[in-house]
C-alpha cells in the first residue's frame, strides 16, 4: 500500500494542524500569513492530486479507492477550497480567530475528499460528518452576528436530523446485506429489493444526502444558511459540500444500491423536477443576492440530479462536469458577493443586509473587475454559450434527450430559460441602474479568487475537451461500459 | 490560403474587445470603422472568389474541438449565407458613419457592442457545426440586450428583458431539436457529430417519423421566433422600437432566423413524416403575417413602430416563399431577406434622424418635414417606395418572385398575400403624406436636415437598393443555385 | 435468543420518539437530545444487526457514530451557548430573521 | 446599322435626362429643362423613323430580349401598336415639356418638376415598347409613382398631397389585380412547361404567352361552383388593372382629384399618356381577350357605361379642369368600348380604339394646355368667374375651340372633312352598332350615342362659359408667351387634320400588330377557342347610323348655345341644391363618401387595422401575463420558507413519509 496516494489528504491535514498551532503564537496583525499558508497547502494538495490523475488503487482493505471519479471530485473540492481560502484572506483580516477559520475550512475539505474516495459506507458516513461538523462551525463564525448564528443553528439542527436519518437508513442497509463495503453491498443487495425495509432505507438515504444537495423538500435550511453565514462560507457550502452530497449519492445509489434502481430513479425524478422548478420560481422574486444565489443553486442541484434519472454514462459525465462547472460558477458568484458585502460594510459597519440587490447598483463603475466577473458567472449559471455552464448543460440535457426523457429535458430547458430572468436582473442592476456612489478599490485577494474562477469558467467553456474527457472517465467508474 | 472566414468572424469580435479600452468617442469610432471596413474588404475578396455556380460550401475551415462529443470548429459559406454576410459587411461601415457625430454616453461600449453583434451574426452564417452555430446564435443576444438596455428608449428595460427571454426560450427549443438530430444520427452512425451538412444528410434515415417531426418542429419554432412571424412576433415591435437607431439596424441585420429556414429547414422538409402538413404550417404563418403585419402597421401612430410591424409583414414573404418550393420563390425569399436588410436599415436611420431633430416619432405630430429636410425626404420617399414593393427597387424583385413562384403550389395563400399589397401601400403612403408632406407643423421648432455623414451612408445604401432593383443577379444567382439544389431534393421525394 | 425484529422494533420506537420530539420541542437543548435519541436508535440497530449477522463491523460503526454524536453535541452546545449569550433564550422559534 | 437597333435608346435617353436633371438641374437655367427636352426630341425622332420604317414593311418588327434574372427577361418590342404609341407619347411629351418652360417659369423647384416629368416619359416609353408582361407592369408602376409625385408636386398643399395619395392608392387596387393576373399567368405557363424552362425561353414574353393561349384556355378553375377558364380570369384581372389606370368605373375617383397637380401634368399624364396605358394594356394582350369572350363583354359594357357615367358629371362641374377630367374618363370609356366590340369585328378593334387613343391624346392635351394657359393668365379654375376670355387670349381661344370640335366629333361621314376626333369616335360608335346587330346587345351602342350628345353638351358649355359673354369678375389677363402658344398651335393642327390624313392607313397598320415575324396570331381561331364567331363585316350601316353621331353633336352644340350663349333658359332654377338630380350629379354620385369616408377610413382603417391592433394587444398581454404569473407564483411559494426551524424539520419528515407512500403506491401500480 502506497501512502503517496494519500499525499493530498495528508498535506491538508498537516496544513490544518500547522495553521491551528502557528496561529496560537501569532499576534492578530500577523495572522494574515495563515491564510497564505492554508492556500499554499491547498495548492500543493491540488498539485499532488492533479499529478496523480489516472492512477487506480484501493487501500485500507478496500475502504478507500483512488479512481477517476474520486480524483475528479477531489479536484473539485480542492479548487473550491482554494478559492475559499484565498478569498477569506481579506475576510478574516484582523480577526483573532483566523486560525480556527482556516483550519476548519481545511478539515472540511479533507472530509469532502475522503467522501470522494470512500469505498465503504462507514468511512463515507464518518467523512461526511467530519465535513459537516466543520462547516457547522464555519457557518456560525460571526458569533456576534445574529444572522450568522441563526444560519448556523438551522444548518446544524437540520443537518444533525438528516445525519440521524442517514445513519438509520445505513443501519438497515447494513442489516440487510451484512456488510458496509460498497461493492459488497452491490453484490448482496438482492434481498433489499424483496424486503419493504429496502424502500424505507432508500428514502432515508435520499433524505440524508438530499439535505446536503439541498433537494426540495430537504432544502429549507439552505437559503437561510447561505444568506446568513459569511459569504465565503456560503461559497464553500454551495460549491463544496453540496458536491460532497452528490458524490456520496453517486456512490451509494448508483454503485451500491443499483438493484433498487427502479425505486430511487423515480424518487430522484420527482425531486429533480420539484427542486429545479421551485428554486427558479422562488429565485425570481428575491432581493438578497446571496439568497437569490442560494435558490439558484437549488435549481442547479435539480439539474445535476437529472443524472440520477437518466443514468446513462453520458448523463453521469454531464452531471459530474456540471458539478465542476458549478463549483467554479457558484463559488465565484458568492465570492463576488462577498467582495461587494465587504465593500458595503467597510463603508458603513451597520448596514442591515449588505448583500441587498440595491448595493449592486452601478457596480460596473464602482468595482469593474468584480462586476465583470459576476456578469460572467451569472451568464454561465444561465447557460450562455462559451461558458462552463453551457458546456455542462449541453452534455447533461442532450444526454437526457438521448435517453428519451424528452419531458424532463423540456422542463429543464424551460427552467433554465426562466432563470435567465433573475440572472439578467443582477446584470441590469450592476450596469444599467446608475448610482452616485464613487469608484472603490477592490480588495486584491477577492480579485485573485475571482480571476481564478473566471479562468476556470471560461476554460471549461472554450477548451472543453479535457474536462469532458475526464468527466466521462469518472462516469465510467460508476457505470462501466462506453458511451 | 488564409482562413478568411475566421478572419471575418474574429476581426469584429477582437476589435470589439479592443474598443472597450478606448477612452474617447473619436478613438472608439475609428476603431469600429477600421474593423468594419476590414470585414467589408475581406468579404468582397471572398465574394469575388466565390463560385456562384455550385451549391456547395466554400472557403471551408475545419479543426477538431471537442472530439469526444463530435464538436468541430467548422466554418464554410454557400449561396445562402454569402449574400447575408455581404449584407452585414456592406451596411455596418455605413452604420458606423451614420452614428459618426452622435453624442452618447460610453461610446466605447456602444461601438464595441456593434462590432460584437456583427461578428456573432456573421458567425451564424459561417458556422457549419451546430455547436458553433448555436454559440453564435446565442452570442447575438447579449450585445443586443445591452444595446437596448443602455441606450434604448423609455421602455427599454421591459423591451430588453422581453426580447432576451422570449428569443432565448426559442433558441433553447431549437437546441432541443438539435439534440434530437444529434443523437438520432449518433445512434445510426455510432459516432457523435454535430456537423451541419452531415446531420442534414442523415436526417432522412431516422427511423421514427414522430421523432423526425418533433425535431423539425423544434427547429422550425426556434427559427420563426427569430424571424419573427405571426404569432411569435410580440417581442419584436417593442425591441425594434425601444432600441437606439443603431440597435434597430442591427436587429434588421439579424437575418439568422430566415437563414435557418433555408439552411436547415428546407433540406429537412421533404424527409419529415408529413411534409405537406409542414408546408401548410409555414405557408399559413407566412401569409397570415404578411397581411397581419400590414394591418398592424396601418394602426400604428409611432413611425418607428409602424416600420417594425411592416418588417413583420415583409418577413412573411420569406416564410411564404420558402414554403413555395419553387426555385424562383425560394430564391426570391432569400433575396427578400437581403433587400429587406438594406431597406429597413435606411428606414430606421430615417426614424432615428426624425426622432432626434423633431423630438417625436408620432406621425400626426409631424408634418411638412419635406420642406425642412429635402435630402431626407428624397431618400425616405425612395425607401418607402422600395418597401411597398415598387418595381425598379430591390423589394419588388423579391416580392414578385415570391408571389409568382409560390402561386404554383400555394395559390390560396398567395391570394391572401396579394390582398395585403394594397394595405402595405396604404400605410406607407399615409405615413409619408402625414409626416413628410402637407403643411409644416410649426410646433416642431427648428428642424435641421441630415448631416454629411448621414447623407452619405443613407444615400449609398439607397443607391444599392436601386442597383439591386435593376440588377439582382450579383446576389440572386448564387441564391438560385442553392434553391435549385434544394428543390431538386424535393423533386426526388416527390413533395 | 431474542429475535432481531424486537431490536428493530425498539429502535424504530425510539427513533419515532426522537422525531416527534424534534418536531414539537421549541428548546434547542431538547431538540439536541431528540437527535441523540435518533442517532442512538440507529446505533442500536447497528449493534443488533452486527450480532445477527455475526459480523463486527456494525459494532465498530456504532462506536464511531457514538463518537461523532459527541462531537455533534459539542458543536451544538457551542452554537446554543452563543445564541443564549445573544438572546438570553434558547427557544429556537424566536429565530426567524432569515426567511422567505 | 438599322435604326431599329437604337430602339432601346427611346426610353433610356429620358431616363438619363432624369438623372442629370435630378442632380444638376438646380444649377442650370429654368431647372435644366433643356436636358429632358433634348433627350425627348431624340427619342421622338428615333421613334418617328422607326414608325416610318415599319410602315414600309410591317413584317419586320423590332425585338431585342435580354435575360434579366431567373427565367425573366427585359427587352424591346416595337410592332405597329408600340410604334404609334411611342411616336404619340414622345411627341406630346416633347410639346408639353416645351410648354412647361413657360408655364413653370415662376416655380422655385422646377428642376424637380422636369426631373420627374423626364422620369415619367422614360417609364411611359418603356411601357410602350416592353416585350414582356412583367416589364410592362414595372413601367406601369413607375408611371404610377411619377403621377403620384407630380400630382403632389406642390406637396405643401394638403389637398395636393392627399389627392396624390388617393390617386396612388386607388390605382394600386387595380395594379394588384394586374399583378395577380401576371402571377396566375406565370404559374400556368410554369405548369405548361412542367417547371423546366429551356434556356432562351422567357415565359412572360408576349409571343410565349400568345402561343400558349389554347393550353391556358383549357385550364379551368372552380369559382363559387362555376367552371371558369383561366384565360378569362387572367384577362379580367388585367382589365382590372386597366380600370385603375384608365380611370374606368368604379376606380375612376382619383382622376378628377388628380387635377391638383400642375395643369401641364394633367395634360401629359392624366389626359394624353398614362391614363391610356390601361387601353394600351388591353390592346397589347388583345389575343388573350379574343379567347375570353366574357371578358370582352365586360370591357364593352363597362367602357360604354363609363363613357356616359362620366359625361353626366362633366355637365355640372364648374371647374375647368374637372370638366376636362370627366371628359377624359368618358373618352377612355369609348376606347374600352372600341376594344370590347372586338368580339364582333376582331383585330380591327385594336386599330379603331388605338386611333381614338392617339387623336384623343392630341386634342385632350390641347384642351388642358389651353385651360392651363387660361389659368396661367387669369389665375382661377372656376368657370363661373370667367367669361369673355376670347377677347384677351385669341390664340388660346381658337385652339381651344378647335379642340372642342374635335372632341365633340364634328365631321361629315364618307368624306375627308372632319376633325380628327370625328374620324376616330365615329368608327367606335359604328362598330358598337355592328356589335349590337350581330349579337343583339344594343346597350353599348345606345349608351355610346347618348354619351356623344352629352359630350358636345358639356364641352361647349365650357367654351361658352369661359370664352364668350361678358366677364363675370374683373381679372387681368394677357396672351401667354410663345413657348406656350407654339405647342398649342402644333397640337391644334394635329387635332384638325391628323385624323383625316392618317385614318385609312392607320387601321390596317395597327390591326396588323398580331401578324408579323414576332407573333402569328390567327384571330378567328382564337375566337373559336372563345366559342363564338366574328361577325361578317357588312361595312355599310344604314344612313341614319352614319349620320347619327354628327346629329347628336350638333344638337349638343345648339342646346349649350341656347342655355349658356343666349341664356334663353335660366339655369339657376335647375342649378340648386334642392334639385335632386343636380345634387346627385354635383356630389358625383356620393362616391367620395362611399370610397374615402366609408371604405378606406371606416372599414379598413378603423375596422380591420384596429381589430388587428386589439388582437396584437392580446398576444402581448399573454406573453406578459405568463411572466407575471411566474413572478407571482414565486412570491407565493416563498411563504413556505417561514424561517421557523420546526417547519423545516416537519418538511423533511413529511417529505420522507410522502416519498415512501408515493413510491409504494406507484410500485404497486406498475
Amino acid at each position: 500500500m502506497d501512502l503517496m496516494l494519500l499525499a493530498p489528504e495528508l498535506t491538508l491535514a498537516v496544513t490544518g494542524l500547522a495553521v491551528l498551532l502557528i496561529g496560537l503564537f501569532l499576534p492578530v496583525g500577523a495572522k494574515k500569513m495563515l491564510g497564505y499558508l492554508a492556500s499554499l497547502g491547498i495548492l500543493v494538495a491540488l498539485a499532488l492530486t492533479v499529478s496523480s490523475l489516472g492512477t487506480e488503487a484501493t487501500m485500507f482493505n478496500d475502504t478507500l479507492s483512488i479512481d477517476a471519479l474520486s480524483q475528479f471530485f477531489k479536484i473539485v473540492f480542492l479548487v473550491v477550497a482554494l478559492l475559499f481560502a484565498i478569498a477569506s484572506i481579506k475576510y478574516t483580516e484582523g480577526n483573532s480567530h483566523t486560525e480556527e477559520f482556516f483550519s476548519l475550512g481545511v478539515f472540511a475539505t479533507i472530509g469532502m475528499m475522503f467522501v470522494a474516495s470512500a469505498n465503504d459506507i462507514m468511512v463515507l458516513f464518518i467523512a461526511f460528518e467530519l465535513a459537516s461538523l466543520a462547516t457547522y462551525a464555519l457557518a456560525g463564525f460571526e458569533k456576534s452576528n445574529q444572522k450568522s448564528l441563526e444560519a448556523a443553528m438551522k444548518y446544524f439542527m437540520i443537518g444533525s436530523l438528516s445525519a440521524a436519518l442517514l445513519l438509520f437508513g445505513i443501519s438497515f442497509i447494513y442489516g440487510m446485506t451484512g456488510t458496509t463495503s460498497i461493492p459488497a453491498i452491490a453484490a448482496g443487495a438482492g434481498n433489499l429489493v424483496t424486503n419493504p425495509i429496502g424502500l424505507v432505507a432508500v428514502v432515508l438515504l435520499v433524505a440524508g444526502f438530499g439535505f446536503k444537495i439541498a433537494l426540495v423538500p430537504f432544502h429549507m435550511w439552505a437559503p437561510d444558511t447561505y444568506q446568513g453565514s459569511p459569504s465565503v462560507v456560503s461559497s464553500l457550502l454551495a460549491a463544496g459540500s453540496k458536491k460532497m452530497g452528490i458524490v456520496a449519492a453517486f456512490k451509494v445509489f448508483i454503485v451500491a444500491l443499483i438493484a433498487l434502481q427502479a425505486e430511487w430513479q423515480m424518487v430522484f425524478a420527482i425531486l429533480a423536477v420539484l427542486t429545479m422548478t421551485y428554486g427558479n420560481v422562488v429565485a425570481l422574486s428575491q432581493t438578497s443576492v446571496k439568497r437569490m444565489l442560494a435558490y439558484s443553486s437549488l435549481a442547479q442541484a435539480g439539474y445535476i440530479t437529472m443524472a440520477f434519472v437518466v443514468l446513462t454514462p453520458m448523463a453521469l459525465g454531464g452531471g459530474i462536469l456540471y458539478a465542476l462547472s458549478h463549483g467554479f460558477m457558484k463559488a465565484g458568484a458568492f465570492i463576488a458577493t462577498a467582495a461587494v458585502v465587504y465593500m458595503v460594510l467597510s463603508e458603513n459597519r451597520d448596514v442591515e443586509d449588505p448583500d441587498h440587490l440595491d448595493n449592486f447598483k452601478g457596480l460596473g463603475k464602482r468595482m469593474p473587475v468584480t462586476a465583470l466577473s459576476m456578469t460572467i458567472f451569472v451568464f454561465a449559471l444561465a447557460g450562455i454559450p462559451l461558458t462552463a455552464g453551457y458546456m455542462s448543460k449541453f452534455v447533461l440535457f442532450s444526454s437526457t434527450i438521448q435517453a428519451g426523457f424528452v419531458w424532463l429535458a423540456v422542463i429543464a430547458i424551460l427552467n433554465s430559460a426562466l432563470s435567465l430572468y433573475y440572472y439578467a436582473r443582477v446584470v441590469k442592476y450592476m450596469y444599467f441602474i446608475p448610482t452616485d456612489a464613487g469608484k472603490v478599490s477592490e480588495p486584491l485577494p477577492y480579485t485573485i479568487a475571482l480571476v481564478i474562477a473566471v479562468i476556470g469558467v471560461l476554460a471549461i467553456g472554450f477548451w472543453s475537451e479535457p474536462f469532458v474527457y475526464w468527466a466521462m472517465e469518472a462516469a465510467k467508474v460508476l457505470i462501466p461500459g462506453g458511451m | 490560403m488564409l482562413p478568411i472566414l475566421s478572419l471575418i468572424v474574429l476581426i469584429p469580435l477582437l476589435f470589439a474587445a479592443l474598443t472597450l479600452f478606448t477612452k474617447t468617442k473619436e478613438q472608439a469610432r475609428v476603431m469600429a470603422l477600421v474593423a468594419t471596413v476590414a470585414v467589408l474588404v475581406l468579404t468582397l475578396y471572398m465574394y469575388i472568389n466565390f463560385d456562384s455556380t455550385i451549391a456547395d460550401n466554400q472557403f471551408e475551415e475545419i479543426y477538431q474541438w471537442v472530439p469526444s462529443l463530435g464538436i468541430n470548429y467548422h466554418l464554410g459559406v454557400d449561396g445562402i449565407g454569402m449574400p447575408l454576410i455581404l449584407l452585414n459587411a456592406i451596411v455596418l461601415p455605413f452604420l458606423i458613419l451614420f452614428t459618426w457625430n452622435d453624442d452618447r454616453k460610453a461610446p466605447n461600449r456602444f461601438y464595441a457592442l456593434i462590432l460584437a453583434t456583427e461578428g456573432a451574426v456573421i458567425g451564424v452564417f459561417a458556422a457549419l457545426d451546430f455547436f458553433l452555430f448555436y454559440i453564435f446564435w446565442e452570442l447575438t443576444l447579449i450585445p443586443l440586450f445591452f444595446m437596448v438596455s443602455i441606450w434604448g428608449g423609455p421602455g427599454k428595460h421591459h423591451a430588453a428583458i422581453k426580447f432576451f427571454i422570449y428569443t432565448h426560450i426559442a433558441s433553447l427549443v431549437m437546441l432541443l431539436g438539435i439534440f434530437g438530430l444529434y443523437f438520432s444520427a449518433w445512434e445510426m452512425t455510432g459516432t457523435p457529430s454535430l456537423d451541419i451538412p452531415a446531420l442534414l444528410s442523415q436526417f432522412q434515415f431516422i427511423g421514427s417519423g414522430v421523432m423526425k417531426d418533433l425535431i423539425f418542429l423544434a427547429l422550425l419554432f426556434g427559427f420563426i421566433v427569430k424571424i419573427p412571424v405571426f404569432p411569435f412576433h410580440s417581442w419584436q415591435p417593442d425591441a425594434y422600437t425601444e432600441a437606439p437607431t443603431a440597435g434597430s439596424v442591427l436587429f434588421v441585420m439579424l437575418k439568422i432566423g430566415g437563414y435557418g429556414i433555408f439552411k436547415v429547414i428546407l433540406p429537412l422538409l421533404p424527409f419529415t413524416a408529413s411534409p405537406n402538413l409542414m408546408i401548410t404550417i409555414m405557408a399559413a404563418l407566412g401569409a397570415v403575417s404578411i397581411i397581419y403585419g400590414a394591418f398592424l402597421a396601418l394602426a400604428q401612430s409611432d413611425l418607428k413602430r409602424m416600420v417594425a410591424y411592416s418588417s413583420v409583414s415583409h418577413m412573411g414573404y420569406v416564410l411564404l416563399g420558402a414554403a413555395g418550393l419553387v426555385s424562383l420563390s425560394v430564391s426570391g425569399a432569400m433575396f427578400q431577406q437581403f433587400s429587406h436588410g438594406l431597406i429597413m436599415s435606411i428606414m430606421f436611420m430615417a426614424c432615428g434622424v426624425i426622432n432626434t431633430t423633431a423630438g417625436t416619432r408620432i406621425i400626426n405630430d409631424l408634418g411638412g418635414l419635406a420642406q425642412k429636410m429635402p435630402k431626407l425626404a428624397v431618400i425616405m420617399v425612395l425607401t418607402f417606395m422600395a418597401s411597398l414593393g415598387l418595381p425598379g427597387l430591390s423589394g419588388f424583385i423579391a416580392e414578385v418572385s415570391v408571389l409568382a413562384g409560390s402561386f404554383v403550389n400555394l395559390p390560396s395563400y398567395v391570394i391572401i398575400a396579394l390582398l395585403a399589397i394594397v394595405i402595405t401601400a396604404a400605410y406607407h403612403i399615409w405615413a409619408l403624406q402625414r409626416a413628410m408632406f402637407g403643411v409644416f407643423n410649426e410646433k416642431l421648432g427648428t428642424i435641421v436636415d441630415i448631416n454629411g455623414y448621414q447623407t452619405l451612408s443613407m444615400g449609398i445604401i439607397a443607391i444599392l437598393i436601386v442597383y439591386f432593383g435593376w440588377n439582382p443577379s450579383p446576389v440572386l444567382d448564387m441564391m438560385l443555385t442553392n434553391s435549385e439544389q434544394i428543390i431538386s431534393l424535393m423533386a426526388v421525394m416527390g413533395v | 435468543m431474542i429475535p432481531v425484529e424486537l431490536y428493530i422494533g425498539l429502535a424504530a420506537i425510539i427513533f419515532s420518539i426522537g422525531l416527534y420530539g424534534f418536531m414539537t420541542q421549541r428548546s434547542g437543548i431538547r431538540m439536541l437530545m431528540c437527535v441523540e435519541l435518533m442517532l442512538n436508535s440507529a446505533n442500536l440497530n447497528l449493534v443488533a444487526f452486527s450480532s445477527y449477522n455475526a459480523d463486527l463491523t456494525g459494532q465498530v460503526f456504532a462506536l464511531y457514530s457514538i463518537a461523532l454524536a459527541a462531537c455533534e453535541a459539542a458543536i451544538g452546545f457551542a452554537i446554543l451557548m452563543a445564541i443564549f449569550r445573544m438572546k438570553d433564550t434558547i427557544n429556537l422559534d424566536t429565530f426567524n430573521v432569515l426567511r422567505w | 446599322m438599322a435604326i431599329g437597333d437604337l430602339a432601346f435608346l427611346i426610353p433610356l435617353l429620358p431616363a438619363l435626362a432624369f438623372v442629370l436633371t435630378f442632380f444638376l438641374g438646380k444649377k442650370l437655367p429654368n431647372g435644366g429643362a433643356i436636358i429632358p427636352i433634348a433627350a425627348i426630341t431624340i427619342s421622338f425622332v428615333i421613334s418617328l423613323l422607326i414608325t416610318m420604317n415599319l410602315l414600309q414593311n410591317p413584317e419586320e418588327v423590332i425585338n431585342q430580349s435580354y435575360s434579366w434574372f431567373a427565367i425573366l427577361n427585359i427587352g424591346v418590342l416595337v410592332d405597329p401598336l408600340a410604334a404609334v404609341m411611342l411616336t404619340m407619347v414622345s411627341l406630346v411629351s416633347l410639346l408639353i415639356h416645351i410648354y412647361s418652360v413657360g408655364y413653370m417659369s415662376h416655380d422655385r423647384s422646377q428642376s424637380r418638376y422636369f426631373a420627374e416629368t423626364a422620369l415619367f416619359t422614360a417609364s411611359m416609353l418603356g411601357l410602350a415598347l416592353s416585350d414582356n408582361i412583367l416589364q410592362l407592369f414595372i413601367c406601369w408602376e413607375l408611371v404610377g409613382v411619377c403621377s403620384y409625385l407630380l400630382i403632389g408636386f406642390w406637396y405643401e398643399k394638403p389637398s395636393a398631397s392627399s389627392a396624390a395619395k388617393k390617386a396612388f392608392l386607388t390605382t394600386r387596387v387595380g395594379d394588384v389585380m394586374f399583378l395577380a393576373g401576371i402571377v396566375i399567368l406565370f404559374s400556368d405557363l410554369f405548369r405548361i412547361f412542367n417547371g423546366t424552362i429551356p434556356d432562351g425561353v422567357y415565359i412572360l414574353r408576349f409571343d410565349e404567352i400568345f402561343t400558349h393561349i389554347p393550353e391556358i384556355a383549357a385550364m379551368n378553375a372552380n369559382i363559387l361552383g362555376m367552371e371558369v377558364s383561366h384565360i378569362t380570369i387572367i384577362t379580367l384581372l388585367f382589365f382590372g388593372g386597366a380600370i385603375g389606370k384608365s380611370g374606368q368605373f368604379p376606380l375612376h375617383v382619383w382622376l378628377p382629384d388628380a387635377m391638383e397637380g400642375p395643369t401641364t401634368v394633367s395634360a401629359l399624364i392624366h389626359a394624353a399618356t398614362m391614363v391610356t396605358a390601361g387601353v394600351y394594356l388591353v390592346a397589347r394582350t388583345f389575343p388573350m381577350f379574343m379567347a375570353a369572350p366574357s371578358s370582352l363583354l365586360v370591357v364593352a359594357y363597362l367602357g360604354a357605361f363609363t363613357a356616359i357615367f362620366a359625361a353626366t358629371m362633366g355637365i355640372v362641374m364648374n371647374d375647368l379642369k374637372r370638366v376636362l377630367a370627366y371628359s377624359t374618363i368618358s373618352q377612355l370609356g369609348y376606347m374600352m368600348l372600341g376594344l370590347g366590340v372586338g368580339a364582333a369585328i376582331g383585330a380591327e378593334a385594336v386599330g379603331i380604339s388605338i386611333f381614338h387613343l392617339i387623336n384623343h391624346a392630341f386634342f385632350k392635351a390641347l384642351l388642358f394646355l389651353c385651360a392651363g394657359s387660361v389659368i396661367h393668365a387669369v389665375g382661377t379654375h372656376d368657370m363661373r368667374q370667367l367669361g369673355g376670355v376670347a377677347k384677351v387670349m385669341p390664340i388660346t381661344a381658337v385652339t381651344m375651340i378647335i379642340a372642342a370640335f374635335s372632341l365633340a366629333g364634328f365631321g361629315i361621314p364618307d368624306t375627308i372633312f372632319g376633325f380628327s376626333g370625328f374620324f376616330s369616335k365615329d368608327p367606335i360608335i359604328e362598330s358598337a352598332y355592328l356589335f349590337g346587330s350581330s349579337s343583339g346587345m344594343w346597350i353599348p351602342y345606345l349608351l355610346s350615342i347618348t354619351a356623344a350628345l352629352l359630350t358636345s353638351l358639356y364641352i361647349f358649355r365650357l367654351v361658352f362659359m369661359t370664352f364668350f359673354g361678358k366677364p363675370r369678375t374683373d381679372y387681368g389677363g394677357h396672351e401667354s408667351p410663345a413657348s406656350m402658344t407654339v405647342p398649342l398651335s402644333i397640337l391644334a393642327l394635329l387635332a384638325l387634320v391628323a385624323g383625316a390624313l392618317t385614318r385609312t392607313t392607320f387601321y390596317e397598320f395597327v390591326s396588323e400588330t398580331f401578324v408579323n415575324d414576332f407573333v402569328q396570331m390567327d384571330i378567328p381561331a382564337l375566337a373559336d377557342i372563345g366559342g363564338y364567331h366574328l361577325a361578317s363585316h357588312a361595312g355599310h350601316e344604314p344612313m341614319l347610323i352614319l349620320w347619327m353621331p354628327l346629329i347628336v353633336a350638333v344638337a349638343g352644340l345648339l342646346v349649350s348655345y341656347l342655355i349658356y350663349g343666349l341664356k334663353v333658359v335660366n339655369m339657376d332654377s335647375l342649378v340648386s341644391r334642392n334639385n335632386p338630380v343636380y345634387k346627385l350629379l354635383y356630389n358625383r354620385y356620393y362616391q367620395n363618401a362611399i370610397y374615402t369616408d366609408f371604405l378606406s377610413v371606416k372599414v379598413i382603417y378603423e375596422g380591420f387595422a384596429f381589430a388587428g391592433h386589439a388582437i396584437d394587444r392580446g398576444f402581448d398581454w399573454t406573453v406578459n401575463w405568463i411572466s407575471d404569473l411566474m413572478i407571482e407564483s414565486g412570491e407565493a411559494l416563498r411563504q413556505f420558507q417561514t424561517g421557523v426551524i420546526q417547519t423545516y424539520a416537519t418538511a423533511v419528515i413529511a417529505g420522507v413519509g410522502l416519498l415512501i407512500v408515493l413510491i409504494k403506491v406507484v410500485m404497486e401500480v406498475i
